[in-house]
């Protein structure tokens, strides 16, 4: 309620308010900053901090109406803004969410608190920036998940690489340069497509909204070359084989925050492109290339969970399941042409694209979480590297529970998060053919071997060195955040049914969506 | 017989190729590289003058005295960036200013 | 009703809780007192549900807890089914368990998680209840891998020993393997019934039955057929059937309760029992029950030889489990769900009781667990021995026993059955009672009677465990001993599963058997025409040769045939298979990929190759960048000639 | 016909001395011939009737700028033979382009100049004419702008030659007035507290 207040006294939207509030409160952080310099430490340091939870907090706050004022009968954009922006260009400040956009916005919210926590005794060096960084960083996120306007939605997309490319390139480890580059122009040599491709459907329908690009008729080669411009942005995000690689270096140097939040949202930004644009713009091409990205997301399932297997590095190792996980995502969104082809029905399509946005939703909760874990075991010894631990659980039995927990999750049990959209993917995949939920159900075993063999080889055992014998147990602060990531990984596994409730208008509308040609109508 | 537009083109011509041919003999001495780049100058002038005459516009005169005032600028600042280099090299050789190099 | 069944479920999860949250605050005494309350709770109620069930004849319960999700249409349920399956399931999971948590009160005395230990099979219990009371597949998965996470939290409860956590690493991937079958099951069965309820599901089995499934061009399956062969898979590895069985010998590394528990009476059995309760899917292919029945007889057949070569007393209970397993598992092949269930039951009692037994022989041996080191603690033990003797006549099915019972009328049943392989599978498991009576005699030898071979200070402490872990011993002699006599006539030969188990006609071998049957006196004197009670005898008068009257025929036996002891020895080689080539083979893989694929060809050539171009590319248009001012020159003048050339021919 | 021999001697005189300033030995004698050159053209200037620029070129060029040129020449200490090493070493290369550009300008005069006045004869214009007042006319309005461009660029020029030849010589003994204003006693003056001593 807190937010239609402010809503009525200040005549802004709720989206407005969830996009705006971060982003001020960052430069605010920034400006109250400029003359400390660095070393100096106390009361400033706390007030930041502080005041940085506080924004985050209230953010969350504010969004929580977004879920309780969501009318999920719908497929229509809700809590919608609109106001001419670049009137030569038809640009419009336009701002919305459905059934996909709400609990990735949700999912932001919560994220950020945590990952602020998560910072708040660690971070040493330019504090108020770092803070800053995220708190901006939460803004443009919420904008990219609520923008209807393809160029608002661009800026976003763009803007957001800045406080990552600064998160990774300040506070991270020894490689972090290498590692920013890789990441900065991997994911802006994607994305210059992108603006092609948005130019181009401007040109053709004469405006920058998202919902008229959907409804515009194109021929099957506009369609392909477009699918092939998005597919280069949404692919280098998500991130799918091949163009995986800069993941697993960006997670490594990445501080633990940086990685939570790479993990956890950045990467559904790929996802969620390809259901808000690909499929509901080009669902001929989409079905045209669906071998191809059945393809691509089975490479990801099996060939990198046999990479996940051998590292050595923990970070790495999570970077990897992740990109394995995102795997599904993407299986699930493009199952469905071929479940229209096999079976000739369209049951089933739903499930896919509802498995591959619960897959996203848990996705950010475990992997944040594992990071976050990782993180508690990296400030206390300083390595990532496997062998530098075992037998954590001797000196942390609280902390080991909880990674125990997040791994098993990872690993897809049922009653966590993991399983849900995995369960949901491997059947609609069924309907496509048995040997691609064959290939897809093999993460089961792969998810739970590489995940459980780094737990035993970290968590359980002897103690294996001196160093694993001083660490002291998880602070309440840690096991605050933990605990609060571990609650939603259960309730979202335990009873998923509201999220599915929330989505279903959304999903349904998409499914008739995309099993409806575009090329009849075209010229 | 008259002096006609063409005897001044020509002679314009025949004094812009000597120039260029002066840019490759004394590609060295960046003084008279200078000078040559004057005498480059001129022929361009004597182009636009004689237009101007033949053709009876008084703004052809006008960009040459803008290219007089170029030309003037140029040579001072190139001179006084000649004097700092004698002074810091001791020698205004071009074969030693390498610097530029990729 | 519908409240004591959640009451059922819920209290052991509450206890779990209590114990596990807020171990340290209730202590020693307070976690073992509100589990053992929460489990007594269960067990009374469940035994209330068995009376309504069975005694007063309710009908089936079928309805939904709550609504787990609803995607693209399909309703996703979490709920019970309560049959006189399920009632019995229920009674026997919950006894056991109940028994399992007093002598846990003695047998983890001084171990320092103790309450970690009484939450885990607390929610071991809650879990196990969810997968028996299941009325769908998804909560049948949930409770499936919630049994075997507490099944892997229990085998690595010695986290810090090395093989623990090696043992319970490798017995939840081994299940995941039979779990990724079992989840392709289920999504066929959704994909050709559209639900996920058994009785929808169930109700449609005859049509699906007709449908074929092309898993490669060409080849029309049938439906049902791939789906409970995609079942089975499940349930071979929840279930320790050949070749997924590699899991459960090495499970022996967690405390012997739960061996007792999870390893023998329950977990173990769930596939047993998710076949029996997909018996209306199972009937409708013959393929996939011929499969069953062939993979259960040498389960039962071959594990059981591996027993005869074991010294830890453990193991050999273990792979008497395992062959028993496989006896259940030949019982539902031959299409005799009931007593494959009623074996389930008597072996629950008299497994757990050898386990516990064992235990108590371990307690008092200080943790020794060779039994080439007793010997002779019969007169130290007086009530573990009685009560192993019990337990190991049960299992070798020493007339009138439970367990002759249960076993004398799998092998009939089996024998009766007219299914490829039925032959193969008679004989297999009638070899079988000798070499089980063998083993267990062996063992029972080795560790009752004979010379002492303990040593003195080991000798010094010995006596009796206390009342703690007795009383669970002698409560569960009782039901090894007799409860085959009043259960055999209904469970069996009669209709107390009524329409809980779907066994189409021409298959009921069962029923064939059941004119031959006149009540349990009768039985007996009948199985002394067929040669089973005969080869038990055999089997243990050949232990009884080899290891306590003559021990060097034994030697020299094992001697004469080094080859076949090697290779019982290393269990056929299936360990060394799976590390030398399945494990280190996907390692390998993973490091070719990684190395080759990702660093090699992805990074190195595409994307620093791309980098390396472009500095190629710069390193080479630098020459053109001499630095001379003349050059510059130059290169103007000409492009000037060049330039003005071009306009005046192109013009 | 005055008017078309003045033409040839004084175009004649400007190649020459042209070819001289390419040419010449030393710098001097090529920035002697420079100041040929342009009083040369000057003159041929004013058979254009470009009184003006005639005059410019003579005033500022001869008069300023080619006097810097000397001077720079005479105060820089040049090494004319370093200087003339592989003269000729791009004469070939310096001929053929130049003779492209010869070909090129050519090719223009005579087969591009259509509807050029490339053969008209010349009116000479009547005496109250002044082609200062006509250039005064079209600068001043016209191209005012660009003018006062000029203007600035002038500046610009004087300001980055001066700023280039400056130089702050360390070492120099000089006045610095604001130094001397400033000082105050603690600068120079230093109290030192001692103990008395005996012998």
């Amino acid at each position: 309620m807190g937010s239609s207040m402010i809503e009525g006294a200040l005549g802004i939207g709720t989206l407005s308010i969830l996009v705006w509030l971060p982003i001020l409160g960052g430069l605010l952080l920034l400006l109250g900053r400029a003359e400390t310099r660095p070393g100096e430490k106390g009361a400033n340091l706390r007030l930041d901090r502080w005041l940085a939870l506080a924004v985050s907090v209230l953010t969350f706050v504010l969004s929580v109406p977004l879920w309780t004022q969501f009318d999920a009968s719908t497929p229509s954009m809700q809590f919608v803004e609109r106001l001419p922006w670049i009137r030569t260009f038809n640009v419009e400040y336009y701002l919305g969410v459905d059934g996909f956009s709400m609990p990735l916005i949700l999912l932001t919210t919560f994220l950020t608190p945590i990952v602020v926590l998560a910072g708040w005794q660690v971070i040493e060096k330019r504090t108020a920036q770092y803070f800053a960084a995220f708190l901006i960083l939460e803004g443009l996120m919420i904008g990219v998940f609520a923008a209807l306007d393809a160029l608002l939605f661009y800026v976003f997309w763009e803007a957001m690489l800045i406080p990552m490319f600064i998160i990774i390139g300040v506070w991270g480890g020894e490689r972090r340069v290498y590692a920013t580059m890789k990441f900065f122009l991997y994911t802006f040599l994607g994305s210059v497509f992108m603006l092609v491709a948005l130019i181009y459907l401007y040109l053709k329908s004469g405006s920058y909204s998202i919902l008229d690009f959907q409804n515009l008729p194109l021929t099957l080669t506009e369609q392909i070359l477009i699918f092939l411009a998005f597919l280069f942005a949404f692919a280098v995000k998500v991130p799918m084989w091949p163009v995986h690689t800069w993941l697993p270096d960006a997670h490594v140097e990445a501080p633990t925050g940086g990685s939570v939040i790479l993990a956890a949202v950045l990467l559904k930004m790929g996802g969620y492109g390809f259901i808000r644009f690909s499929l509901p713009i080009t669902p001929d091409a989409s079905s045209e290339l669906a071998w191809l990205m059945i393809s691509l997301s089975l490479v990801a399932v099996v060939y990198i969970g046999l990479v996940a297997l051998v590292q050595k590095d923990m970070k790495k190792l999570i970077a990897y399941s992740s990109i394995a996980h995102m795997g599904f995502v993407t299986l699930g969104f493009f199952v469905g042409w071929q479940i229209l082809e096999r079976t000739g029905t369209t049951a089933g399509i739903a499930m896919g694209i509802s498995g591959g946005m619960f897959q996203m939703i848990s996705h950010g909760f475990i992997s944040g979480a594992l990071f976050l874990c990782v993180g508690v075991l990296y400030d206390r010894l300083h390595s990532r590297q496997i062998a530098d631990y075992g037998g954590v659980v001797n000196t942390m039995p609280r902390f080991a529970a909880f990674m125990v927990l997040f791994a098993l999750a990872n690993a897809g049990l049922p009653g966590t998060s993991g399983f849900v959209g995995e369960f949901l993917v491997i059947l609609a995949v069924f309907k496509a053919g048995f040997w691609y939920a064959f290939l897809a159900a093999t993460t089961l075993i792969l998810g739970a071997a590489y995940t459980l063999w780094m737990v035993k080889r970290v968590v359980f055992g002897a103690v294996a060195n001196e160093g694993v014998a001083g660490l002291s147990d998880a602070s309440g602060r840690e096991l605050l955040i933990l605990a609060l990531v571990a609650a939603g990984v259960l309730g979202l596994g335990l009873w998923p049914a509201p999220l599915a409730d929330v989505m279903a208008a959304s999903v349904d509308h998409l499914a008739l969506q995309i099993t409806q040609s575009k090329l009849a109508g075209a010229l | 017989m008259m002096v006609t537009l063409s005897h001044y083109l020509t002679l314009s011509a025949l004094l812009f190729t000597i120039s260029i041919a002066g840019i490759f003999l004394n590609r060295k001495n960046v003084i008279v590289l200078l000078m040559c780049v004057e005498l480059l100058l001129l022929a361009v002038n004597f182009n636009f003058i004689a237009f101007s005459r033949y053709l009876d516009d008084p703004a052809g005169q006008v960009f040459v005295f803008f290219i007089l005032t170029v030309a003037a600028a140029e040579s001072a600042i190139g001179l006084a960036i000649l004097v700092v280099l004698f002074r810091s090299r001791r020698s205004i050789n071009v074969q030693e200013l390498d610097v530029l190099k990729g | 009703m519908e409240r004591i069944y959640l009451a059922i479920v819920l209290c052991p999860l509450f206890a779990a809780l209590v114990a596990g949250l807020f171990g340290r605050q209730i202590g020693r005494a307070g976690a073992h007192t509100v589990t053992i309350l929460g489990v007594g709770a269960s067990f009374g109620l469940s035994l209330l549900v068995l009376k309504d069930q069975w005694l007063e004849g309710a009908a089936a319960f079928n309805g939904t807890v709550y609504t787990w999700a609803v995607v693209d249409g399909v309703t996703m349920n979490v709920g019970f089914l309560v049959d006189r399956l399920t009632a019995l399931m229920m009674v026997v999971v919950t006894s056991v368990s109940l028994m399992v948590h007093v002598y846990t009160i003695g047998y983890m005395h001084d171990d320092p998680g103790y309450q970690r230990f009484f939450s885990y099979i607390s929610l071991f219990t809650f879990a196990m209840l969810t997968l028996v009371m299941a009325n769908n597949f998804l909560q049948l998965f949930f409770g499936w891998e919630a049994v075997g996470l507490v099944s892997y939290l229990l085998i690595g409860f010695w986290y810090t020993r090395p093989t623990a956590i090696v043992a319970n690493l490798k017995a939840f991937l081994v299940n995941r393997v039979g779990d990724f079958g079992f989840l392709l099951g289920i999504a066929l069965i959704l994909m050709a019934t559209g639900s996920l309820d058994y009785a929808t599901v169930f109700a449609r089995a005859p049509e699906m039955s007709t449908q074929t499934i092309e898993l490669w061009s060409g080849a029309p399956w049938s439906v049902m057929t791939v789906a409970c062969l995609l079942l089975f898979v499940g349930a071979m590895g929840k279930s320790a059937q050949m070749p997924l069985h590699v899991w459960l010998p090495d499970s022996m590394e967690g405390p012997t309760p739960i061996s007792a528990l999870i390893h023998a009476a329950t977990m173990v059995t769930a596939g047993v029992f998710m076949v029996a309760r997909m018996s209306p899917l199972f009937e409708y292919s013959e393929t996939a029950l011929s499969v069953v029945l062939v993979i259960g007889a040498t389960t039962a057949l071959f594990t059981g030889f591996l027993g005869v070569v074991q010294n830890d007393i453990k193991r050999v209970v273990a792979y008497s489990t395992l062959s028993q397993l496989g006896y259940m598992t030949a019982a539902l092949g031959a299409s005799a769900y009931a007593v494959g269930v009623f074996h389930l039951m008597t072996h629950a009692f008299f497994k757990a009781l050898l386990f516990l037994a064992a235990g108590s022989v371990i307690v008092a041996m200080h943790h020794e667990q060779d039994i080439r080191k007793m010997g002779g603690l019969r007169k130290y033990l007086p009530i573990t021995w009685l009560t192993c003797l019990i337990g190991t006549l049960s299992l070798i099915g020493f007339p009138g026993f439970s367990g002759f019972f249960s076993k004398d009328a799998l092998i009939e049943a089996v024998g009766h059955a007219d299914r490829a392989g039925a032959t193969y599978a008679w004989w297999c498991l009638l070899i079988g009672v000798f070499v089980t009576a063998l083993y267990s005699f062996r063992m029972y030898f080795l560790v009752f009677h004979g010379p002492e071979r303990l040593d003195a200070e080991t000798k010094a402490h010995l006596h009796e465990s206390p009342w703690v872990i007795t009383l669970p011993l002698v409560l569960l002699a009782i039901p090894s001993a007799i409860v085959g006599w009043p259960t055999i006539a209904p469970v069996v030969f009669g209709d107390y599963f009524g329409s809980a188990i779907m066994v189409l006609e021409r298959n009921d071998v069962l029923g064939e058997l059941a004119g031959e049957f006149h009540g349990p006196w009768a039985y007996i004197l009948h199985a002394f025409s067929a040669p089973i009670p005969y080869l038990a005898l055999a089997g243990a008068l050949t232990a009884w040769y080899l290891y306590l009257r003559n021990p060097g025929l034994a030697e020299t036996v094992r001697l004469r045939f080094r080859w076949l002891h090697t290779l019982l020895m290393n269990k056929y080689y299936f360990d060394d298979f799976n590390d030398k080539v399945l494990a280190r083979g996907s390692r390998g893989l993973g490091n070719l990929f990684w190395q080759l694929g990702d660093v090699l060809v992805i990074d190195g050539g595409l994307v620093n190759g791309s980098a390396r171009l472009v500095g190629w590319a710069a390193q080479v248009s630098r020459q053109l960048q001499s630095g001379y001012l003349y050059h510059y020159a130059f290169a103007m003048i000409i492009g000037l000639a060049v330039m003005v050339g071009w306009l005046l021919l192109g013009a | 016909m005055f008017t078309t021999f003045l033409f040839y001697a004084l175009s004649t005189v400007l190649l020459a001395a042209a070819i001289g300033v390419i040419t010449a030995r030393n710098p001097v004698y090529a920035a002697l011939f420079l100041i040929l050159a342009f009083v040369a053209s000057a003159v041929l200037w004013l058979l254009l009737e470009a009184e003006f620029l005639a005059i410019v070129l003579v005033l500022v060029y001869v008069g300023a700028v080619m006097v810097l040129f000397l001077f720079v020449v005479m105060m820089l200490d040049i090494n004319v033979t370093t200087m003339r090493e592989g003269f000729l070493r791009y004469a070939p290369v310096g001929a053929i382009v130049a003779g492209i550009i010869v070909l090129e300008l050519a090719y223009v005069i005579w087969f591009r100049s259509d509807g050029l006045p490339v053969g008209a004869q010349l009116v000479p214009r009547d005496g109250a004419y002044s082609s200062t007042e006509e250039l005064g006319k079209v600068l001043y309005t016209q191209y005012l702008y660009p003018f006062e461009l000029a203007g600035m660029l002038l500046l610009l020029a004087i300001v980055a030659a001066i700023l280039l030849t400056m130089r702050h010589r360390p070492g120099l003994k000089v006045q610095d007035v604001a130094e001397q204003v400033k000082v105050q006693r603690g600068d120079r003056v230093r109290m030192v507290q001692m103990k008395s001593e005996s012998e």
